[in-house]
């Protein structure tokens, strides 16, 4: 077993509970040294751990408890090349945080950093598990953490959005504990790999199918999937932009991600009957989340809020590619988030700058305020993000879309879409803020200022926004450049393979047999997906220009005004949605899956 | 949305969620048939693997150690989360903090039956790998003998009793401990969290190896983590009850 | 009869989803919450329940006696500790709600909306 | 299933749906930790005594005992605003 593998999760909690003993009594700068050496150490082992995943997974028995005759007594991580790279990016996105907010939340003592450090820990503990109920602890510990984090606003800020986020993902995880019974009482087992060789025998019975529903649920709550997105906008607009970062960079990638890592090797034998109605079901969900991010991204002036949106969007985007059920297009997905949770960690970072600096992430307030490296750094992150070729996430993008044969040849246009108006949105406040362009008004944006707490500008010390601005564009390069790795494509596909073949890949975990050598390559992007990632960049260019020199009058009509208010702030609106949700998606399970 | 269509919509979904979860749940086993395999494997294996009689614990603290590590850290964190927030809703309304009186009697009869909990508290730590009990139950107990001597005396005893930085201290490190026992054994070539210490006799309260000192661990760790909370909350409550 | 436990579980769930949706005060509204969270307590242990068994716990009694399945148990055991300091963490968010914007019914606190 | 089990599961879900109804805090509040002891009661008739032992700590000390001191700083600062 590969000693590094359980370190990911280990130092970060170890440095958390030490500097939650000692931290009082030591100076405060020691808070962020050991995040930022916890963090980097991460990053360097999830790298490693990468590099070892080409040809097998990393299967870990903690105690040194293996399984005997295919009975797992203890638990298991099984690392595989999605779960590292993830891994990997949450190291680097927390080292990011970091060294941008070095020395800025010392004054609460060392506790911004602990719960920062337990964050990370339940993080990597979430990407690498192979247990269901581990999976599960770690999703509450994200929880839990996240919740302090997001009321760590540096001034009073509405705190509901905290509170919005602990009960809706409270819920996801009640949601998910549920199924998780569910499966338990069928198949006595907790292992991934064990319940699927428990269940592939059998047939999509009622449990079967309403396990997997809740599962799933509990993981696209996390996810930011429409209709159990309400929380996401609410908990962004309240966190400090350091921490929204970790959050739009691997926690919502981190729930899409656990969607996959869940149906390949626990429901893909009794559910391969009704591949074709799961695959439609999942893909409409996806494309609903995917243009409906976008919309709502272009119809914000928050630029925490909005990217907010633009990571629903981008989430849903990249569960096209999960639904899609095959390995291609897994593939596809891994790449795509993994890149652009980069780019929009970035973005972030960005408009922490701007907080820092003018007190206001308002597109409308800081109109022509912006300074102009941060005007670049935002504007190449919106092209990144509207998935303009060669960059990053482009190839992820196109291997979703060349996966789409079939009924689904229409998905190219419908993601160029959706990518046009996330895109459009980011390119739009980049030009009214750091050129100037456009009016200072927006009646449809809303009336209200996003932070209305309007205080002098504060006048950040050069040294710290350089560093600001260098952890802002080395994510931005780290997202873009990942393109550059050589072959990265096809590696992602040969270990999407491996995790398409269930058989092999429980053997791998519960019997430690090698699995077969998978020769998989990913061909070229098609002349299509080119066309389609051109179109994106140039429709939001397009779209951003007409938005600021045209104005958003046209969209003051009933429809847009309807879509905005469903996002209401209130919590018990959004437990309604939560449940009306589940019921939807269950109800075309059984209708479509029986 | 407004309330007059909020309830309808839940109404009509929250029909179809049971339906749904009931639709689920007609799939398990009836009531006491389950014969799933990993309950079964382990309560055969777990006297001979690990000499400890509480088949429960040794899941706790050595089978599923890797769980109870991320709920010790769950713990850990909601709680200093917990005193994070309640110390700065007091920051933005300074208050004097000043202590109530109580008739003798009660405080008399209070505090006599505070040591009974404690070792109550600690009596169902100890055994807890033998017979029910451990830790998280046994730390929660102490942690409300403690709070004992704040219903009975006052708070400034109970503050006294329980400086906040020695609490912080016994919390990180109840956590701390949890974690490097773990990596110990990685240090010592084993697997991460493996057993390397005698099992000892089974039924003593030396058995099971490691499992003694995660339990304490765990123990020292929920006891300081209740004080801090019940301190936090009650600090506040306190501050309302000034004379006048 | 075989299924009431798993009924109550189910019961408990969308009876909790209840009181959170209709609950005009957020203290209320957490309090709820916990009553869907011991939902899944009660499915967990009811699914490792197994006819005349006793409690996994083998003191004075030789091994190989029936006894209920010692896994859900751990799971829960852990979990009902922990929740209640995340009911803390969330009452504790609320006293701030009130604070600072001086209601606790979710339609009146000021929120970011659209 | 036997008459004590069958009792428990139906007390629990009257007390459930009791807590959930209770429109008063206070109210509310007592009830849940009646609640929480149903809780303890069921727990021990599923023959789990270690869970019965962490819901005893936990909803007839720890639970009540936050949610009440919750409910005394609402009052106080309500009594402050007026």
């Amino acid at each position: 077993m590969d000693v590094l593998v359980p370190l990911p999760v280990a130092l970060p909690l170890l440095a958390a509970a030490v500097l939650a003993a000692v931290g009082t009594f030591l100076p405060a700068w020691f808070g962020d040294l050991v995040a930022a050496v916890v963090s980097v150490a991460v990053t360097a082992i999830g790298v490693v751990l990468l590099t070892r995943t080409g040809r097998h997974d990393l299967v870990y028995w903690f105690g040194g408890w293996r399984p005997s005759h295919g009975v797992a007594l203890g638990i298991a991580f099984d690392v595989d090349g999605a779960g590292a790279a993830l891994g990997a990016v949450a190291g680097l996105l927390m080292a990011a945080s970091v060294a941008f907010s070095w020395r800025y939340f010392d004054e609460t003592g060392p506790l911004f950093h602990v719960l920062l450090l337990v964050f990370l820990g339940a993080v990597e503990g979430f990407a690498l598990s192979g247990d269901l109920f581990n999976l599960f602890v770690f999703l509450e510990l994200m929880t839990v953490a996240a919740i302090a984090l997001t009321g760590y606003g540096d001034e009073p800020a509405p705190l509901q959005g905290a509170l919005n986020f602990g009960i809706v993902n409270g819920f996801g995880a009640f949601f998910l504990l549920f199924g998780i019974g569910l499966l338990y009482g069928r198949t006595g087992a907790l292992n991934l790999a064990q319940i699927g060789r428990s269940l592939a025998g059998g047939r999509a019975d009622g449990l079967v199918l309403v396990g997997f529903l809740l599962v799933t649920a509990g993981f696209l709550v996390k996810a930011g999937v429409v209709p159990f997105h309400f929380w996401l906008a609410d908990a962004y607009a309240v966190a400090p932009a350091p921490v929204c970062v970790l959050y739009s960079g691997v926690m919502s990638d981190l729930g899409l991600n656990a969607v996959a890592k869940v149906y390949w090797p626990v429901f893909s034998g009794p559910l391969a009957a009704h591949a074709t109605a799961l695959r439609a079901i999942l893909v409409t969900l996806g494309v609903v989340s995917a243009l409906l991010g976008g919309a709502m991204a272009f119809l914000q002036r928050d630029l925490k809020r909005m990217l907010a949106f633009v990571t629903i969007g981008q989430i849903g985007i990249g569960l096209v590619g999960i639904g899609l059920l095959t390995a291609r297009s897994l593939a596809g997905t891994t790449l795509y988030v993994v890149s652009d949770g980069l780019v929009r960690g970035s973005l972030l970072l960005v408009v922490g700058v701007l907080i820092r600096r003018i007190r206001s992430c308002d597109e409308l307030n800081a109109r022509g305020g912006g300074l102009p490296v941060s005007g670049v750094l935002f504007a190449v992150g919106g092209l990144a993000i509207a998935g303009l070729p060669p960059v990053g996430s482009f190839f992820g993008r196109a291997l979703i879309e060349d996966g789409a044969t079939g009924g689904y040849r229409w998905l190219p246009v419908v993601l160029t879409a959706a990518s046009i108006l996330s895109g459009g949105a980011l390119l739009r406040a980049a030009g009214r803020i750091y050129l100037g362009w456009g009016a200072d008004r927006e009646p449809v944006l809303g009336e209200e200022q996003a932070s209305p707490e309007q205080e002098e500008p504060a006048h950040p010390p050069r040294g710290s926004l350089v560093v600001m601005l260098a952890s802002a564009a080395a994510l931005l390069v780290v997202g873009v450049g990942v393109a550059a790795w050589p072959g990265l494509p096809g590696k992602a596909v040969a270990a999407a393979v491996r995790t398409t073949d269930r058989p092999a890949h429980a053997a791998e975990v519960l019997e430690g047999k090698p699995p077969p050598h998978e020769r998989a390559s990913a061909p070229a992007p098609s002349g299509t997906s080119i066309a389609a990632g051109l179109a994106s960049a140039a429709g939001a260019a397009g779209l951003a220009l007409l938005a600021l020199f045209d104005g958003l009058g046209a969209l003051a009509r009933r429809p847009v005004l309807r879509l905005k208010a469903l996002h209401s702030g209130i919590v018990t609106d959004y437990v309604t949605w939560l449940t009306a949700g589940i019921a939807a998606l269950g109800a075309a399970f059984v209708l479509a899956l029986r | 949305m407004s309330a007059r269509t909020r309830v309808p919509l839940f109404l009509v979904s929250a029909a179809g969620l049971a339906a749904l979860l009931g639709f689920g749940v007609a799939g398990l086993p009836a009531f006491g048939d389950y014969h799933g395999p990993y309950g079964l494997v382990l309560n055969h294996v777990v006297l001979a693997q690990r000499h400890t009689t509480n088949v429960v614990a040794a899941v706790v603290f050595d089978y599923r150690g890797f769980d109870t590590l991320g709920e010790e850290l769950m713990l850990f964190a909601a709680v200093a989360a917990t005193a994070l927030i309640l110390r700065e809703a007091r920051e933005e309304e300074a208050r004097q903090v000043v202590d109530s009186v109580q008739s003798e009697p009660v405080r008399a009869v209070g505090l006599a039956a505070v040591p009974v909990v404690i070792l109550l508290g600690l009596f169902v730590v100890a055994f807890g790998y033998l017979t029910p009990g451990g830790g998280f139950q046994g730390g929660t107990v102490v942690a409300l003998g403690l709070l004992l001597v704040y219903l009975a005396a006052e708070h400034r005893a109970y503050r006294r009793l329980t400086p906040t930085h020695v609490v912080d201290v016994f919390e990180g490190g109840g956590a701390a401990a949890f974690v490097a026992l773990a990596l110990g054994a990685l240090l010592g070539g084993l697997a991460f969290q493996q057993n390397f210490l005698p099992l000892g006799r089974i039924g003593a309260l030396t058995s099971g190896g490691s499992i003694p000192l995660l339990n304490w661990a765990t123990a020292i760790e929920v006891t300081a983590a209740f004080v801090l909370l019940f301190g936090e909350f009650l600090e506040e409550v306190m501050v309302e009850r000034r004379p006048g | 009869m075989s299924y009431l436990p798993y009924a109550l579980a189910v019961w408990l769930l969308v009876v909790g989803l209840y009181g959170v949706v209709t609950s005009r005060h957020l203290v209320h509204l957490v309090v709820c919450l916990t009553v869907a969270q011991s939902s899944t307590y009660v499915l967990l242990l009811a699914v490792g329940y197994r006819k005349h068994a006793t409690a996994p716990i083998f003191k004075g009694i030789p091994l190989g006696t029936k006894a209920t399945d010692p896994v859900v148990q751990a799971l829960t055991l852990t979990d009902v500790v922990v929740s209640v300091t995340v009911l803390a963490l969330l009452l504790a968010v609320a006293v701030q709600v009130y604070v600072r914007e001086g209601t606790l019914d979710p339609d009146e606190i000021p929120a970011v909306r659209g | 299933m036997i008459p004590l089990q069958v009792a428990a599961i139906v007390l629990v879900g009257a007390g459930g749906l009791a807590v959930v109804l209770a429109r008063d805090l206070l109210r509310q509040a007592l009830l849940n930790s009646f609640y929480g002891l149903q809780l303890v009661v069921l727990f021990l008739v599923f023959q789990a005594p270690d869970v019965a032992l962490a819901a005893l700590a936990v909803g007839g000390g720890a639970a009540p005992l936050v949610i009440l001191a919750t409910l005394a700083k609402l009052r106080a600062r309500e009594e402050r605003r007026r």
